[in-house]
């Protein structure tokens, strides 16, 4: 496959980005985050995205959905990390969506996936339980109790956790915390009796949620894909939350040195631009390569989740690991070459450095997926 | 020899008669800082106790002569009153940019009448000063600055913006580079001069920074006056008039001195308890006693390579200096190295604290103290000159490269 | 699309005919290389045959024109050409500067006369070519070039030095960039000239590199000539006089485009056996399979991401030139990218190599293979524009930084 | 301990300076590969070095020796460094001098050490068996055979093998590779019947030697220290190694810079010299500070050693960790920034980074030491 967008996918970039621009852009982060806003994202916003087929972008047509697969909703997150856009996307339109679709059985899919794409019901994927990503690590117990289970354990960094309707959770039917076997997707109602959801707002401004389960009690019906086997449906959703916040922050990078690119070419000092001096341009040049690695590797990430979802692994490990690092890279030398102002609440580039280092940490950082490829290649 | 262990001596026994119980807690935190002037309000008794015997001992100033509120002591006896307090675990009477900045420009710039009027109110606590050198427009390039000060006869008329002023909304005074002579070039125009905050053309405005707030402030002249004389031939310009920038060069060499030689948050980087045992603690490990995170420990362990070889070289530069070796220039470089090191420790902090340490506000994370001060490592290497002009630095002074 | 298939089945049928079974071995390095050329010895009659068959057929540059000597071929279907000699594993009948150089040279700023004139033996493989531009102080500054040519009625007298003039000692012919008029400014002055090496004012010597033997030369010119016309029309000149500095722009970015859109030794770093896995043989594993070595492993991880994300790229800009899309000056972020990588690959090679790849001499090493290939390595970010020169451009041409 | 040198410290560097520059300069050591020298160093050269106490630098004045410590050792090596001077004084007089100071018993010292100072026997120092460093990976035998022992195994990486008449050599008495325990040092005559000894030319021009022990019979007397117990002391000589190494390289680095200094300054390029330009610019400066960490941490080790030589491990670990990195990148950016004249063989930059690739992996390169450094303070 070309590593170009389509067509279509370039009409929805152009698309989302005027949008986005004019509805959410980064002063709209700030004024949530001024006004303390409990949601911490706007649902009226959300309702306009839905409208526009965002919050439906995985779900096929059948269910209502925009069906434009994992590039298209990788071009849109690529264009929310650009304006650091506050919304549901990830859990709800990404990983939730995705494990629906890939995981769940028809009579699920049914009830989940149009309330998806209508922007009904909020989700949220709950997954790690300390304070480095590790799904194989889950301890929370399933244990068997009638026809039925019974939850508990407490899960951390759940993204959206505070404001899901319904939540997906990874708990262990089987076996013990470290291993692969054992594990089992349930779909638990928020509001159900013993759970408890702590929101916890992060460094970005974003929200997440600490939820404990405690006795909660959960039916056949409830477990998504297969019992004791949902280690591999956990990872092909997880991969896919991945390549996602890979394309978020390729877009948060790209803004972030754009705005520093046209910094250098405005901020006088010693009597010139401060963008003449070579050592500054150097920096920018090599920064500049670096993220268009990064594009590269997220595009192919996406297209390979589209085409051979199962085998999707390794390139979206290489997306998460290349994108983190070059992100991170791209805030320093952001902040760094904006001198002084950069260091300012007051500027916006601080926002990007902050969303940067917790999209960078959520589903495992640069080390774990660099580690993860090591193992996949054998050494 | 003999004399200084006499003097150790006597200090001890003045220290342990003097010194409050309260006060020997070894509490050295932003918030048990005793800063001084009119606006403040001591913590507590014996924190003004403490200050007000110190004062009047000298050794709230030790190094300073003692017809300026000083103690009058040498260098060596500095010392050895430094290394008693540490003893009795006693806390610093008073901190200040008056005895870190202004003092020793005034000594080393002042007229006796300016030394004899300013000094001993910061040596006393009384007055606290504030420093205003950078603005919006001249940052790296200090020497852009122009913040107009006008002749007018009986008194200088002051209009313009500083930034970066640390305290000034809880200070008294001002020291100010400020534009004399917007004709001369640019190093030529400027003068250092010291201005009342105390008047309605002087205002402050809090600066917020991406780590939350900051003792940084605007700090806006408005048509704001300083007398040619704040008291009879004691000039508001130390030094010459339109020869400020001398005193100013003077300051940033120092101050860079001060953030190279402390450099205390590397040194704890190394301390017995390094970044690989206290990620071990939060990681866990793997069987066999690694790290858990692979790669997180090779990051790690290349940092200590060069975090410990940096504390050496600190203390080689020391010793070098104390030897009457050594380049001067080499604090640029300790400056630069140390603060780049230090945002690197911080990222594998970051790193290591994982989302734990990714919470903003609550108890659980003292409302995101680590996250706060990694943002806050981002402006060491912008403050007190950038990265790039301690490079600039070392290229020409030191590399002695051509057009640097 | 029937039209290409059709090629495509003729295309395969002469080659089974034609080919050589010698010649179908796909060998590809350096040894196997067939340059022709009035001093080249053919390795085997089986070589010399296919250099003539291909020849006759215009397939040696089989997109040139045909009355230049070529096959007149579409884009499409040099593409099916090269897929079919791969799938036969042929070699390469020929190669050599004036494929790769002064044919694309010719081709866009030749007169008729002057491609009719030296684009056939080129492709017969009959004249070898040699490029001249480089001098001892014109290196990255490549327009700051001295080497003379004057104006002597009926022909040019050139004295002068070249380096890195690659293969000189075994070629017929240079293409040389020269000064023709001292007094324009730099890029105003220069032309792209033609001259034969067989005279006695031309001499070459090789250079010995830190890898050891190179085939690069110098080059003197010592009252070397050549006339006005090489034959009835045909200038010695290419382009106007004193405008050779735009065949020489082409032919860099042309050259930069064949570097970075080669970057085979990229693809081989991430073939299935990465080296991760050579690694893993050559310096042992853990029990569980780890790397024995943890902070190397570490160092092949964070290399085997850059260089599968680089390789992605070059893809990507592929894709994108053929969609249309794309900024030209790319090429010069994955000259930069590239060779960077690369030389990073080989530190981490005799990284995990270790002593016994420290050998310099012997059969156990081939007489220090891979520490030549390193030491090579180090030459990539150099030749063909520095590493330095890629960064400006890309500041200037891609992010259009000022001064730049 | 101060960290600076002491007067007499530094009257030693600046005669050796001086000596060396004189006396073997790069161009001595150009020759002695252009001419394929048999011993790959000068012996009149090494003879002058024995007269002036170099030899013998750290060898105690009962013995003839300088008696200057591991600092004067070390300022030794910097400065052999700078000139790239082809000598034994590593495995003779770092290596050999420690193992007879600090392990051997009475009757060896007085047997080897006035040969050591006196420049009358070469010595070398045999321990890897493999492409990699590893001590404890020795496997080599030491069968137990009457009173004595026979001696079998392949020794690799044998700095100055080729030329020693005697050889240390660690071996394994008990236990099995892997293993602290059971490793014992002999002292073999290299001319002892089962010993044959291969020449290997290295990429820098020096030598060592590929060395065969078949059956190869010891006695009681051969040992040196305890039987079984070699491994403590072989890391310590192997420290003294590693500081002199790190010494060397420092020098080594810090000659490369000067070079490339002075380079920019002359260079003229785009009109004017390219020492002008920012970019390089800094990174001259970043290299001159890492080059100044390389300093202190190499003169603490080699004080160390001195001072608490059974504890200077980790700082011999850092300075050798330390200086191997920044001596390769001194390399490198003195290569690329001489541009093509750097890669030609008539200059001698090359050189530079032929030797330091050599000495950086010599006893452990800089993923060798930092692990170990990770080892020893517990992560």
């Amino acid at each position: 496959m070309s590593l170009v967008l389509t067509e279509e996918q370039e009409m929805l970039r152009d698309a989302a980005h005027g949008f986005l621009e004019r509805n959410a852009p980064v002063s709209a982060l700030r004024k949530l985050r001024d006004e303390n806003n409990p949601d911490g994202f706007s649902r009226d916003l959300w309702k306009e995205m839905a409208e526009m087929g965002w919050a439906g972008i995985l779900v096929g047509e059948t269910h209502g959905g925009a069906d434009f697969g994992f590039v298209g909703a990788g071009v849109l997150a690529e264009e929310m990390g650009r304006t650091l856009t506050a919304s549901p996307f990830l859990s709800t339109s990404i990983l939730a969506a995705t494990a629906f679709n890939k995981v769940a059985n028809d009579a699920q899919k049914q009830e989940n996936l149009p309330k998806i794409a209508g922007g009904e019901a909020l989700y949220a994927l709950a997954v790690d339980e300390a304070r480095k990503h590790g799904p194989a690590k889950t301890a929370m117990q399933a244990e068997k109790h009638g026809n039925g289970f019974k939850l508990s354990g407490d899960k951390t960094f759940v993204a959206d956790g505070h404001v899901a309707d319904k939540i997906i959770v990874a708990a262990r039917s089987a076996g013990s915390a470290g291993e692969q076997d054992g594990l089992t997707l349930f779909l638990v109602d928020a509001k159900a009796k013993g759970v408890s959801v702590e929101r916890t707002q992060m460094v970005d401004s974003r929200n997440a949620a600490r939820i404990r389960f405690d006795g909660v009690e959960a039916t056949g019906e409830d477990v998504i894909g297969e019992v004791d086997g949902g280690y591999m449906a956990l990872e092909g959703v997880l991969n896919a939350g991945r390549a996602g916040l890979s394309a978020e922050m390729s877009g948060s990078a790209q803004q972030a040195f754009a705005m520093t690119v046209t910094y250098l070419k405005e901020r006088k000092q010693f009597g010139t631009e401060i963008g003449t001096f070579q050592a500054l341009q150097h920096r920018a040049a090599h920064l500049y390569s670096e993220i268009e690695l990064v594009k590269s590797a997220v595009l192919k990430a996406l297209q390979e989740l589209d085409a051979n979802y199962g085998m999707a692994g390794p390139i979206c490990s290489l997306a998460k690991a290349k994108a983190g690092e070059v992100a991170k890279l791209a805030s320093q030398e952001a902040v760094q070459m904006h001198g002084g102002i950069g260091m300012t609440d007051e500027y916006d580039i601080g926002f990007f450095m902050k969303r940067i280092r917790v999209a960078q940490e959520m589903f495992g950082d640069g080390s774990f997926h660099a580690d993860r490829l090591a193992q996949m290649r054998g050494y | 020899m003999s004399e200084l262990e006499t003097f150790r001596a006597e200090a001890r026994q003045w220290l342990e008669e003097n010194c409050p119980e309260e006060m020997r807690d070894g509490a050295a935190g932003e918030e048990n800082i005793c800063w001084g002037g009119r606006q403040w309000r001591f913590q507590s008794d014996a924190q003004k106790v403490w200050l007000e015997r110190m004062a009047q001992k000298g050794w709230t100033v030790p190094a300073w002569p003692k017809e300026y509120g000083g103690g009058g002591l040498s260098k060596e006896e500095v010392k050895v009153l430094k290394e008693e307090m540490r003893k009795l675990k006693c806390r610093s009477p008073l901190e200040s940019f008056g005895i870190w900045m202004l003092g020793p420009a005034l000594l080393k710039y002042g007229t006796h009448e300016q030394k004899l009027h300013f000094l001993p109110p910061i040596a006393r606590g009384e007055i606290r000063w504030c420093q205003g050198y950078s603005e919006p427009n001249a940052g790296s390039d200090l020497a852009s600055l122009q913040c107009k000060c006008e002749d007018k006869d009986d008194h200088w008329l002051v209009n313009g913006q500083k930034v970066w002023t640390s305290y000034a909304d809880k200070s008294d005074w001002i020291f100010v580079l400020v534009r004399t002579d917007p004709k001369a070039t640019k190093h030529n125009g400027i003068s250092f001069i010291l201005i009342d905050m105390d008047q309605k053309g002087v205002s402050t405005k809090p600066i917020k920074l991406i780590s939350g707030n900051s003792p940084f402030c605007e700090t806006f002249f408005d048509d704001a006056t300083a007398p040619k004389e704040h008291a009879p031939g004691v000039s508001a310009i130390v030094g010459e008039v339109n020869r400020g920038w001398d005193v100013a060069k003077y300051l940033l060499t120092h101050e860079r001195e001060m953030i190279s030689g402390g450099a205390g948050s590397v040194g704890n980087a190394m301390s017995s308890r390094g970044m690989g045992q206290v990620a071990a603690d939060e990681v866990g490990r793997e069987e066999g006693g690694r790290l858990a995170d692979p790669l997180l420990r090779a990051k790690i362990a290349q940092a200590e390579v060069d975090g410990w070889a940096f504390l050496l070289t600190l203390e080689r530069m020391k010793d070098e200096a104390k030897a009457g070796q050594g380049v001067g220039a080499n604090s640029s470089m300790l400056k630069y190295y140390g603060t780049e090191y230090n945002k690197r420790r911080f990222e594998i902090l970051m790193d290591m604290g994982g989302s734990e340490e990714l919470e903003w506000e609550g108890e659980r994370t003292a409302d995101g103290k680590r996250a706060r001060n990694w943002l806050r490592t981002k402006a060491n290497s912008i403050e007190g000159g950038t990265s790039e002009v301690q490079l600039n630095i070392i290229a020409k002074r030191i590399l002695e490269l051509p057009g640097a």
